[in-house]
């Protein structure tokens, strides 16, 4: 990642997307404030938020459908902050598909084509090249109305593919779909991506999504960016309370307590020997968390450093794994076990934690230790 | 928690159910008993006084309906009277071309009200008013409005085209874009905002989507906009149509059929015969023969509208 | 008791009429008039009334023409039976013509009061139209024909007629009634001879009927009104129209014989036809009501109101033995003529409304197109045939 | 929290456009979509225009000009007539007396064309029954029958329920001949509603007529504004059945203006006729212009989704 | 499935709701056919299918909002088959709330009860009472449209437990939740039961909630129940191919082959010494199962019986496990790792398989051996 302003012309050079600054406001209510991202040649970058913290009025600013109040994007090196949508260099799937429902699946893919006045033949190619990478051949004659929602999102992800572009914008386009296809179209939006290797933009609140799909991950509040890092890295350092809190299914367990020296104090208290500090520990209330799957059951507790006995509320089997909803302290606490388990509800268990696998957040400004 | 033992416990629970299926004619009996004004006036009204009609079109009542059968008469007469064919072609005309220019033009407008403008409420109410306005005083603002000495001609010429010559009231060649002027101004405002309404539910993305695609803005209405807003042409179509097949109020304030036969309609045709001529089987002839061309139209149409869809 | 009277008489002449029919009645009874006027002559009214009549609420009194209109609600028992006043009244004997009291009679009942006669068979010429073409006034159809070259020369219209079936029907009865004579209008138009209806008389008049097209062409006026202003102003020469138009003349402040004259049968046949407006009285169960409009009968066929009202109105009373001495120049050629018996059936009261009608619809297209005299003979000889 | 974004470039703008492009206030779009509209106003206020400024003039001014041309002289003098003077006939008290009647019938109209026309449509979504759909059918198809030909025969139906003549009987013709359009637009408002607010009002206990006034009813205003004004400026407006299936002591305002305007008593008034004309139109473009956005809020809910 | 009917009279003692021989068509489409299910006494059932199953049809049919073509309900001993909807004893929450948006949320939660003509202290006592149960108390006086998803969910639960009525119905209550909302109320749904002990009816066709609350699951199909039993017996015996592949996300891998004895034949061989064959094994062609979770990697494979090397195509870290999308004899094979794994996309890696996990189906019959 550039740290450092190179002059324009080499600083373009491995970047895809480049957002500057950019501002946009409604009227009064800023919605998107001094937003910085530069998103590398073929990355797959994932903005992650809860509802209506912007992510949707971002991803429209780069495709240029909305005017952003302040701020420049360059899209391949190109200052567009002006430019028209189709001439951008950009292809969009949008949430509710957006096909046009009275004309072929074949007419949905070239209209566009058509209208840029391409000659005939390779309008006939690239539709064809689309609907070989999306199997969409025996469908280029039905009308969207005869689809179902998955036929649907691929003819929609066909007309952004036709296009031939360099970025591919996509907001929140499996939402509308149920669990199972769901899974299925991000695995083939995965492998599409690896074959493809294009430069691709997409949101989504689902983070499950987020995590398998993306290279590096952005999680938006407020208009603001959190944090921008790889999958992995978000999940095991959180970068703030807020991150913490909403990355993890169920999420992670927070216990308020205050740091001494290295030693957590609170319901339980905690020596942080093995956990990597970012600066120098200094006293002071924190928040202390850990992930339910990183907390030791019984037998496996037994050689943890600490350990502390609660009684379990609510078992939740799901076959490939088991929640415990039990209560420490006063508040919820989750525990996520592999596989089934004999633990019913109402028995007492000594869960064991681990500090290495654990997060200390400053309790005021919210940003981890 | 645990439930507290309530003492009205299933106090909600009615007396034994059936055991057997009840009646299908009582199931529900509110639901017929308001349904009966409905019923009584599609099968009174509509279908008995238009039964009505077709028998009494093949008497020889005059001013009084009586039942003294004559077979074709009516209808042969019917069809070897000038001024009725004159009417069907004159309803043709105008209902084709008031149809069409309604339907293109009530879409324009509201396009062009759907570009985000200022003062899209006032642009608005200007376009929908005259349709609060009632025939007798569309006809006659129109005709002052039109007529050669006082109106728009006397106007131009005023400015000093001297030669210049609008009269379409008194010429039997252009009386039809006279009706049509005050015809579509009066109606179009509502087909407009019919249309507004549905351009206001195209999905947003949809929009996006042409936008991304390069798709300039009369492109996307026409290919895109336009075969989604389907039903609202239909919707349209139908209130348009409604109004056509009835034109009556307008050509009698405005032209009462004339210049000539220039702008008679079956609907004055069967008025005359009713109650100018009194005889009033010719007049149920001719209305006969109107519910058979709206049966004609419509039939086809209702098949495919309502044939085989369900809810909503 | 309130009666309720509709009719259409709302035009300035009419309506004053009317007020006085209603103040006489008001002062003669202590029954009230309640004025049900419907602007927009008989073809908005007559539904109406009709309606009215058959849905079972009907009006006290209601003006409708002569003719055979009625006789179907006389027929279904929906009039009131006035023969008991009519004998008491002697109205066999002063009712002039009578054929007026017998359109009023249905198998020897009389079912309605006559109350004035239309005399259609006019022609309205401008003097000072034909003065500025520097010709004499005519004073029949021929002058017309002749003056014509010279009227248009001079920019003014030789002949005008709204476009409007009625008017043009009118102006055909007038030829018909005027050129060809007693016998012909009633071999024509009653008895429907197909000998008269082909013949070379008939052609003849049609052969008239096509020059008036030609001297009519030039003019798009709809309404008999604004044709009638035509003539007023001076545009005009000529207008074939019924006595009423004499009323705008009055309202325009004109006079007959310095500004305007009256000619009857296009200057040749004197002959006027009698029919005209006629009250008639839907039966009511109210005894109360059907005791003021025999009252009312009485009144509207008194001397006082026959007087009053036909001068008003521009009409001519229907019976002779009143004084009409301070009537214009133009009803007192109307009644000479009346006096000296030169009546005839209005052709309303001869054909059904329908064959009316349809030669209202056929002259209509005849003047919208290039019809020839032959086709127009025959189209008219079929309806009228098919009528008897 | 910026401080956060530790991946992201420092702040820094490069070259080129940045921020809110700016436009020239007027493209020439704009240009052509607002002259567009002005034209088409032009056109549709033009007969507005000539009405009032007709109805503002007296007799002489009217008789030499243009009609466009605004009055030199303004004065009140036609729509006081229009409203109280004006004659037919014997009755010379204008527009006064049918303005009360319009009311008298225009209010027991709408509210019973709506009210039948909203259950029947509440009745067709959520109680079909067999055949519900047919009488669906035939009253739409009965929105296309020339009101003419129902005449005679409702002449005599009114005459068999003694309705003859009486406002009621008017009221059931208007309610007859709202129906279809209305029922339409109904039905279609009802379907859009979610079904499981019908099945939840079920299952608590609520029967026909509770679901109905209670829980569809109360969120139905779009819909209702909609009906209201459609019936109300066509009821308002109507003359053919206000003058047949009434007496002249009960004659609507627009049978008033037909007499007014019709009569040409001497002279035709035409600033008169037009300030009748004004005076009659003025109630239901007073619910046009009051009821706006509403109306096309419930258009869209109701007509749209044929 | 149910193989006998208990005769009615003694049956009905421990039974809330007895379906018998239900059938519903639409015009001429059966939609449920031949239905018999017993629903204990506060048992939570919960049906789960696939869209256009018949689940909300059987519900509305339970419910008295569609009338059955054929067969009997009955709801607490009583035959309640043609009654209506408010005399059945029932409470029904909808997907979409259908809460009335003119009244307040008291007047939601007491519409019914006024309807019922009960006194106005019992209807204040109810209420308060669901307010509590729910946490409704501070939003008594609001509209619906003035309350969140969740709130207004509860809302909907709060109008059926006024009610006071043996039978809870749900139809997929929560899909209109976000994931964080969906699992909260699950578990506060599930704490209600246990509170409650009403017996629930509950449709969804997201079998985490399935799994999750369910004393027993119905899976249907086409109208059809495929198996009635307790979510982790559904789990680890699905008693057909379609149950296998519609219970657990990502979906059973299955291979093709055949029955030697108690060994299968295909890409693979497996020795099925470990197996619980439901009846003594008969040759033939049989689809062998196995769930991505139960499939052992590398190092854990080692001790398996069953080894074969495949090619990973997809890694998806999801942060508290991880999937790999592999192929195996042209077919997907899918394999869930616990935690973060190092393995990367067109590794080759060894994977195990334990008999004792794995299911094997009847290939014609698709019916468990
Ligand atoms: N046209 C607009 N006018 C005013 N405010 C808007 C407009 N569009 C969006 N907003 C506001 O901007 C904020 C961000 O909206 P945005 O659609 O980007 O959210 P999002 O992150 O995409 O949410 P979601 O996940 O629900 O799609 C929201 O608070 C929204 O209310
Ligand atoms: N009113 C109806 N008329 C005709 N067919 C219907 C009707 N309602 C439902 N169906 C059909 O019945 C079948 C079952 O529908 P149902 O709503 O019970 O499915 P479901 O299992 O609840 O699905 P989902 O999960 O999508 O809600 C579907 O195939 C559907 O098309
Ligand atoms: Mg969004
Ligand atoms: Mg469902």
């Amino acid at each position: 990642m550039l740290d450092t302003v190179p002059p324009v012309s080499s600083a373009l050079d491995d970047i895809s997307v480049s957002i500057r600054d950019l501002e946009l406001a409604f009227g009064s209510v800023k919605v998107l404030k001094d937003l910085n991202i530069d998103i590398h040649k073929g990355e797959f970058l994932v903005l992650l938020g809860a509802s209506g913290c912007g992510k949707s009025t971002l991803l429209n600013c780069i495709a240029g459908l909305l005017e952003p109040t302040g701020g420049q994007i360059f899209i391949e090196g190109q200052n567009v902050t002006w430019a028209e949508p189709s001439e951008r260099g950009i292809g969009m799937v949008f949430q509710s598909y957006a096909l046009y429902p009275q004309m072929s699946v074949k007419s949905n893919l070239s209209f566009g084509l058509k209208n840029a006045k391409l000659p005939k033949d390779q309008i006939e190619k690239r539709v064809a090249r689309a609907a070989e990478i999306l199997h969409l051949g025996p469908l280029l004659d039905r009308k969207p109305g005869a689809l179902s929602g998955g036929q649907r999102q691929r003819v929609a992800i066909g007309r952004a593919l036709v296009r031939d572009v360099d970025v591919f914008l996509f907001d929140e386009p499996l939402s509308n779909l149920d669990a199972k296809l769901r899974a299925e179209l991000r695995v083939e939006l995965k492998r599409l991506h690896q074959s493809l290797a294009n430069t691709m933009i997409y949101v989504t609140h689902d983070q499950v999504e987020a995590m398998t799909l993306a290279d590096r991950i952005a999680i938006m509040k407020g208009g603001v960016i959190q944090q921008l890092a790889a999958p992995l890295e978000i999940y095991n350092t959180p970068a703030n309370l807020y991150v913490a809190g909403f990355i993890g299914a169920p999420p992670m367990n927070f216990i308020q307590g205050a740091l001494r020296g290295t030693d957590f104090e609170g319901i339980i208290n905690v020596p942080m020997q093995g956990y990597g500090f970012s600066a120098a520990p200094k006293d002071g209330a924190v928040v202390f968390g850990i992930r339910p799957e990183h907390v030791l059951v019984n037998d496996a507790a037994a050689s943890c450093a600490v350990q502390t006995r609660v009684v379990v509320d609510v078992v939740e089997p799901m076959g490939a794994d088991t929640l415990l909803w039990c209560t420490l302290g006063g508040d919820e606490f989750r525990i996520r076990l592999d596989g089934q388990t004999p633990i019913r509800q109402g028995d007492t268990i000594t869960v064991g934690i681990d500090p290495a696998r654990a997060s200390l957040f400053d309790k005021e400004t919210e940003i981890r230790l | 928690m645990t439930a507290l033992p309530d003492p009205d416990r299933g106090a909600v629970r009615a007396k034994a159910a059936p055991a057997r299926r009840p009646s299908r004619l009582l199931h529900n009996p509110m639901s017929k008993v308001a349904a009966m004004p409905m019923i009584a006036t599609a099968l009174v009204i509509f279908v008995g006084c238009s039964l009505w009609t077709v028998v009494h079109s093949f008497t020889d009542s005059k001013l009084l309906p009586r039942l003294n059968f004559v077979g074709f008469e009516q209808y042969e007469r019917l069809w070897s009277s000038s001024r009725w064919i004159t009417s069907v072609e004159n309803i043709a005309i105008y209902g084709v071309t008031a149809l069409v220019l309604s339907l293109v033009l009530g879409f324009l407008f509201a396009a062009l009200l759907d570009q985000r403008i200022r003062a899209e409420g006032i642009f608005r109410t200007i376009i929908l008013y005259p349709y609060a306005l009632s025939f007798i005083v569309t006809g006659l603002v129109w005709q002052w409005v039109l007529n050669p000495d006082f109106g728009i001609q006397n106007v131009v010429r005023d400015l000093g085209f001297a030669s210049f010559s609008f009269d379409p009231l008194n010429n039997p060649d252009t009386v039809m874009i006279a009706l049509l002027m005050a015809g579509l101004w009066q109606g179009t405002g509502l087909v407009t905002v019919i249309m507004l309404a549905g351009l206001r539910g195209v999905d947003e993305d949809i929009w996006k989507a042409t936008r991304v695609d390069g798709i300039p803005a009369w492109k996307t209405y026409l290919f895109v906009v336009v075969p989604i807003l389907r039903p609202v042409f239909v919707t349209a179509t139908v209130l348009i149509a409604t109004g056509i097949v009835k034109l009556y109020d307008l050509v009698v304030a405005l032209t009462n059929g004339g210049p000539g036969s220039a702008t008679q309609m079956p609907a004055l045709y069967v008025y005359d015969a009713m109650f100018a001529k009194q005889n009033l089987a010719q007049g149920f002839a001719a209305s006969t023969i109107m519910l058979l061309a709206v049966l004609v139209l419509l039939i086809p149409w209702s098949i495919h509208e309502f044939g085989g869809k369900k809810r909503g | 008791v309130d009666l309720e009277i509709t009719h259409w008489w709302t035009s300035g002449g009419e309506a004053a009429a009317v007020r006085a029919l209603a103040e006489q009645f008001e002062a003669t009874s202590d029954n009230t008039w309640v004025d049900g006027a419907i602007a927009g002559s008989g073809g908005v009214a007559r539904p109406i009334i009709i309606s009215r009549i058959l849905g079972g609420d009907p009006m006290a009194a209601t003006q409708l023409n002569h003719g055979q209109q009625a006789v179907e609600l006389i027929e279904a028992g929906l009039m009131l039976d006035l023969t008991d006043i009519a004998e008491a009244g002697d109205w066999a004997n002063i009712v002039n013509p009578p054929s007026l009291l017998e359109a009023c009679t249905v198998e020897g009942r009389v079912y309605c009061v006559p109350l004035n006669i239309h005399s259609p068979q006019w022609m309205w010429t401008s003097l000072s139209a034909f003065d500025a073409a520097g010709v004499a006034p005519a004073q029949n159809w021929d002058d017309l024909k002749a003056a014509a070259p010279a009227l248009r020369e001079a920019g003014k219209q030789p002949l005008v007629s709204g476009a409007q079936g009625w008017q043009y029907a009118n102006q055909f009865n007038t030829f018909v009634s005027g050129l060809g004579g007693e016998d012909l209008y009633y071999a024509v138009y009653r008895d429907g001879d197909e000998a008269a209806l082909m013949g070379t008389e008939m052609k003849a008049i049609w052969d008239e009927i096509v020059i008036t097209r030609d001297l009519m062409a030039g003019t798009a006026i709809q309404d008999w009104n604004l044709a009638t202003a035509e003539v007023i102003n001076g545009n005009a020469a000529a207008q074939v129209m019924g006595d009423w138009a004499q009323g705008e003349f009055a309202v325009a402040g004109k006079t007959a014989g310095s500004d305007y004259d009256c000619i009857i049968g296009m200057g040749r046949a004197q002959l006027i036809a009698t029919a005209g407006d006629a009250f008639y009285f839907p039966v009511n169960k109210d005894e109360e009501v059907t005791a003021a409009q025999k009252e009312l009968a009485q009144v509207l066929i008194s001397p006082e109101a026959q007087v009053t009202f036909n001068l008003k109105k521009g009409s001519l009373p229907v019976r002779g033995d009143i004084d009409m001495s301070t009537a214009g120049t133009c009803m007192q050629k109307g009644l000479a003529v009346l006096a000296d018996g030169g009546t005839i059936d209005s052709s309303d009261m001869l054909l059904s409304p329908d064959a009316v009608g349809q030669i209202q619809d056929m002259l209509v297209d005849f003047y919208a197109s290039d019809m020839s005299a032959e086709d127009a003979q025959a189209e008219f000889a079929k309806i009228v045939m098919s009528d008897k | 929290m910026a401080d956060l974004s530790v991946n992201t470039p420092a702040t820094r703008l490069l070259d080129g456009p940045s921020g809110k492009r700016k436009r020239a206030r007027f493209t020439p779009k704009r240009i052509m979509i607002y002259g567009a509209l002005l034209l088409v106003s032009f056109y549709y206020l033009l007969p507005l225009w000539v009405m009032v400024m007709t109805s503002l003039k007296g007799m002489p001014e009217v008789r030499m000009g243009n009609i466009f041309a605004p009055p030199v002289e303004i004065t009140f003098e036609p729509w006081v007539k229009a409203w109280a003077q004006a004659c037919t006939g014997l009755n010379c008290d204008g527009l006064s007396r049918g303005f009360w009647n319009s009311v008298q019938i225009t209010v027991p109209s709408v509210v019973l064309s709506i009210i039948i026309a909203s259950v029947n449509g509440y009745a067709l979504v959520n109680w079909r029954f067999k055949g519900s759909e047919i009488f669906f059918t035939i009253l739409i198809f009965g929105a296309f029958i020339p009101y003419q030909v129902m005449i005679y025969p409702i002449v005599i139906i009114l005459r068999e329920l003694g309705l003859m003549g009486s406002v009621w009987g008017l009221v059931m013709v208007h309610t007859i001949f709202g129906m279809p359009i209305l029922t339409l637009l109904f039905r279609n408002y009802f379907a859009s509603l979610p079904e499981e607010l019908f099945k939840a009002a079920r299952v608590d206990g609520a029967g026909f007529w509770r679901i109905f006034l209670k829980v569809l009813v109360p969120m139905s205003l779009p819909i209702f504004t909609v009906a209201v004004i459609l019936q109300l400026t066509g009821i308002w407006n109507d003359f053919l059945f206000g003058v047949i299936y009434t007496k002249p002591a009960t004659y609507p305002m627009t049978v008033q203006l037909n007499n007014i305007v019709n009569s040409v008593q001497g002279v035709k008034e035409y600033n008169v006729n037009m300030a009748a004309t004004l005076l009659t139109g003025i109630v239901p473009l007073t619910v046009y212009l009051i009821s706006g956005k509403l109306f096309v809020r419930g258009i869209a809910s109701g007509a749209v989704k044929g």
